[in-house]
């Protein structure tokens, strides 16, 4: 068993409201010099067998079609 | 004297004009909290509503736990003195708040669910549940996309040891609640959160019944038998 | 840092009159564009060439559906309740006890369709601020829904999705939802209909206006930054004007935050409750550009702007995408000097960001003549001179050519006779369980359950029921009721006779529930207007409603206009989506859909025929 | 400015109903070989200045006290 990691995040031109909330609230909070929060989404995708090259490219197919809305969303894969 | 019963609103509150509603019809006097206060205005007990309190952007209730208004309400409510309901977003913020146990994850089907729900109640030794009769069934609403209860298996069995399960649903949980709980207090008694809403439970025009008036009129029997609750919170 | 592109000036304009311009890509027709010209007696600014862009683009300036929508006016029957009719932002309507009711359908099909989620969330966001704009607190939602067919891998993607963003939306604001519509058919697949009504509630002394009186007074953008939400076309302009990659790909897609629309409601009813504003415009489609020519317009006619002073999000915006983004949650209002504490007070309480960005101005007798004058900065420069009126009121109106299609003939010859019938009892048994369990007929409730009926506590009716009902005023005994009804189908058969249907199920749903129905609205959803079949279908069917408004003394009272619902050259069926609005005197004494549990020998009786 | 990466994951005790209902679609859509997901947060939180120890610690309160409830999930912090 291997774990492949999916992060995805909304595009840097589209609006993050979750991530606006989450700074305002850490200046109420007092947390200082943050200047930006964004938020996305962590998957850990648990693969049979070893991560190699063929089941890293199938994570990623399953990114682009299903983890990810690339209407508005950048994502990476990486092996962990 | 008419029993004063705050509510409070965070930013993107829904419930609270309807929670102020079930307080009036149960025979006490609601008093608008405001989240930026730091001031319970002397009030004998506080209703958190439902809603969406900062947009429930990063987890219901995280934020609004850290309203100014809460930082009163926290050690009240933990000594005891103070009663507070809180109904779906505001069972979420005495869960982060630490004051009740557990958290609220979404629900099973990823779905918001919207339906009149039957509701067993399973303790009637707190401040909210008191004239109800053990093992009652009720009809009130479910309106929320993340009431799936949770706890580790050693705070459920503690839960149910010591009588803070004080609802669950009939039938299979409909959000996945683990042992189909909707309902828990603290160990005083005096806290209550609650994934359903009996505030729109009050009407026979809009509701599914008036089951849910009683969760009302218990708080004001339990004010009237403890007295000394009422001063300790002025 | 880049270093900031020079902005296309006034003056530049003047000095560079044959400079080409990318009109065409912006949608803007050769006569249009000279037009244009000769309006400001000089080529536009690439600013300009924005505002017209959009204010005299099909979905701003009605321009193929102003000559039919006209009937709804000419031919609207006397109605002692309609305090504000079409025109403004929605028409509003007396119930009695001193309350009014406005109500308003908006579409955002093609939205939905490139990214659910989002674009049925900001098209219930964006009706909600029509809504609030006119003074009413929004006291419910309503969404009537076209998919393709149900297993086609297409509507797995957009059925969800819509749903989700409606539900989110919607129940984040804390609206109930009272009602809508789930239908299927081919014709939708890649062109879903999402249609979404928003009804309010307010007491007649507090109808506002879009409009900007007063020379002096303080023109305020408030709700959120200003970013590159919805510009994709606004691109064309930008690299025209200067080579810079990280323009050319701006998204299309508006992404809601239907918190912040929630503390800009409670805020903009404060503002109303103390009397802080004099004229107040949400910012739809054309943001920036459709606010101030219409706040401009409703008023003095001038209006002085300095656009960097628009709070943005991503600070590399040109003045023309901030003219033509589309961020959500955005609202103008215009502000007494002496106010304006007071209102930026209660921006701050709500925590809503505020920025003066203007000021309204006087106009000479002879600018009043042209249309307005319209002026704004950035930087100091001038790269916006225009008189307001010929962007918002004056756009283009086209007698658009229509025929009946030559096959409408053979659609109307086939008729349902020549189909075979059930041959006994077990085919017609199967044939209706058939009919009972299509997905546009079955149980909605996997939709319904979704959305919030019961938040605010008023709700009387809601989903299963014909008509959503609402009590109006705490604890009173006055409702309304409303329904929205439509079927291409019928519509495509016989676009006269169908809107009329439509019209006439949704007036009987209102009846049903016990209201009198006051008003109508409607979302007409069509295909390309330059297709002169479409056009014959949209001629007979707003003539068709029209008619039958006048019969039943129903007004028209607002509504939206869709066009271009096709894939490739195929157009939808005809879509008139018709929502009616009525009132009732005792919310108690509404009948319910349902035969009464304990209703035994009871006698059931068939009215009509 | 530098990004410190906050990940916030469930607890593995904790059901995860979004990652199991991905791993149901990826199944469907005929995806092979993936044995589990689950979904967790990431949060990029931009801090002024450098990503010193100082301003790690400041997130990782952050994380503890805002970002993650730590009755039902794990966090990691780690600057990108
Ligand atoms: N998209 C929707 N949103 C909200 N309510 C809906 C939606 N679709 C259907 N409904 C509700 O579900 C019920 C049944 O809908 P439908 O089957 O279309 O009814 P009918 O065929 O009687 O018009 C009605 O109360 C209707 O308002």
């Amino acid at each position: 068993m291997a774990r492949v990691v999916v992060d995805v995040m909304l595009k840097p031109e589209i609006l993050d409201p979750q991530g606006q909330a989450i700074a305002g609230a850490c200046e109420r909070l007092g947390f200082s010099g943050i200047s930006e929060v964004r938020q996305g989404k962590r998957f850990e995708v648990e693969v049979e067998g070893e991560a190699d090259e063929a089941k890293v490219d199938e994570v990623r197919r399953m990114a682009e079609t299903l983890l990810a809305n690339p209407v508005i969303e950048d994502f990476s894969v990486r092996v962990e | 004297m008419t029993a004063r019963v705050g509510v409070v609103t965070f930013p993107g509150s829904l419930d609270d004009r309807d929670a102020a509603r079930a307080v009036r019809l149960a025979g006490a006097h609601p008093v608008p909290l405001w989240h930026a206060d730091r001031d319970l205005q002397g009030v004998d007990a506080v209703v958190l509503p439902g809603g969406f309190s900062y947009g429930d952007y990063l987890r219901c209730g995280a934020i609004a736990r850290f309203a100014p208004v809460m930082n009163e309400l926290v050690p009240a409510a933990r000594s005891g003195a103070l009663p507070v309901l809180g109904i779906c977003n505001g069972f979420q913020v005495l869960c982060e708040s630490h004051l009740l146990p557990g958290a609220l994850t979404r629900n099973r089907s990823l779905r918001f669910i919207n339906r009149a729900q039957a509701v067993r109640i399973e303790s009637t030794a707190t401040a909210w549940t008191n004239r109800y009769t053990e093992g009652e069934q009720i009809r009130i609403v479910l309106k929320s996309g993340e009431g799936n209860f949770v706890a580790d298996e050693a705070t459920l069995d503690e839960l149910e040891r010591s009588g803070r399960v004080i609802a669950r649903y009939v039938g299979d949980a409909p959000n996945g609640a683990r042992r189909g709980i909707a309902g828990v207090s603290n160990e005083h008694g005096n806290v209550v959160g609650l994934m359903p809403h009996p505030e729109y439970a009050v009407e026979d025009l809009t509701g599914p019944s008036t089951d849910g008036l009683d969760f009302f009129t218990s708080l004001l029997a339990h004010l009237a038998s403890s007295p000394a609750t009422v001063t300790a919170t002025g | 840092m880049p270093e900031q592109p020079q902005p296309d000036t006034v003056a530049a304009a003047q000095r560079t009159p044959d400079t080409s311009q990318p009109y065409a890509e912006l949608g803007v027709a050769d006569d249009e564009y000279a037009r244009i010209r000769s309006i400001l007696g000089r080529r536009p600014t690439s600013a300009e060439l924005a505002i017209y862009s959009v204010m005299w683009s099909e979905h701003c300036s009605y321009k193929s559906s102003k000559v039919h929508l006209r009937q709804f006016g000419e031919k609207a029957p006397h109605s002692d309740a309609l305090l504000v009719g079409m025109g403004e932002n929605a028409g509003v309507v007396d119930v009695g006890d001193g309350r009014a009711v406005t109500f308003k359908i908006e579409s955002h099909n093609h939205p939905s369709y490139v990214e659910p989620h989002q674009g049925a969330a900001t098209g219930v966001g964006g009706i909600v601020r029509d809504i609030l704009t006119m003074g009413a607190r929004p006291v419910a939602v309503m969404d009537a829904l076209r998919f393709g067919p149900l297993e086609a891998s297409d509507t797995r993607r957009v059925l969800p999705g819509v749903v989700s963003g409606i539900s989110s939306y919607g129940n984040c604001l804390g609206l109930p939802n009272i009602g809508g519509e789930l239908g299927f058919d081919a014709g939708y697949a890649r062109n879903p209909l999402v249609n979404a009504l928003c009804v309010g509630v307010m007491r007649h002394e507090d109808i506002q206006l879009a409009q900007a009186p007063g020379p002096g007074n303080k023109v305020v953008l408030f709700g959120a930054t200003t970013g590159p939400d919805g510009i994709g076309g606004a691109s064309v302009l930008a690299s025209a004007a200067f080579d810079d990659e990280s323009h050319a790909k701006r998204p299309s897609v508006q992404v809601g935050d239907p918190f912040l629309e929630k503390l800009l409601v409670e805020c903009s009813l404060e503002l109303f409750r103390d009397k802080l504003v004099v004229g107040i415009q949400d910012l739809g489609a054309a943001g920036v550009s459709c606010a101030t020519t219409e706040l401009a317009a409703g008023g003095t006619g001038g209006m002085r702007i300095e656009l960097d002073r628009v709070p943005l999000r991503d600070s590399t915006l040109t003045p023309e995408e901030i003219l033509m983004s589309e961020s959500q949650e955005r609202m103008m209002a215009v502000v007494e000097p002496g106010r304006l504490d007071a209102f930026m007070d209660t921006c701050r309480k709500w925590d809503v960001q505020a920025s003066v960005i203007g000021e309204v101005t006087d106009v000479t007798p002879d600018e009043a003549e042209r249309g307005g004058r319209l002026v704004m900065t950035w930087n100091g420069e001038t790269v916006v001179d225009l008189p307001p009126r010929t962007a918002s009121d004056e756009g283009p109106v086209y007698e658009r050519p229509y025929a009946r299609p030559a096959e409408q003939d053979a659609l109307q010859a086939d008729t349902p006779d020549t189909l075979e019938r059930p041959a006994d009892d077990e085919e017609l048994r199967a044939q209706l369980l058939d009919v009972l369990a299509a997905p546009g007929v079955c149980d909605p409730s996997w939709v319904t359950e979704q959305y919030d009926s019961y938040v605010r506590g008023d709700t009387v009716l809601s989903a299963p029921h014909d008509a959503g009902m609402i009590r109006v005023g705490e604890d009173g005994e006055r409702g309304i009721a409303l329904a929205t009804d439509g079927n291409g189908r019928y519509t495509r058969l016989d676009p006269y006779t169908g809107t009329q249907a439509a019209f006439a199920e949704a007036y009987r749903n209102v009846a049903a529930s016990g209201a009198r129905p006051l008003a109508v609205t409607n979302c007409l959803n069509f295909g390309s207007p330059e297709d002169p079949g479409v056009m014959w279908q949209f001629a007979e069917s707003t003539r068709g409603l029209a008619d039958a408004c006048q019969k039943l003394g129903t007004p028209v009272t607002g509504g939206n206009v869709s066009f271009y619902n096709q894939t490739g050259d195929t157009a939808i069926n005809p879509t008139p989506v018709i929502g009616v609005l009525g009132v009732i005197d005792d919310v108690h004494s509404r009948p319910t859909t349902a035969f009464p549990r304990n209703g035994e020998g009871s006698r059931i009786v068939l009215l009509g025929s």
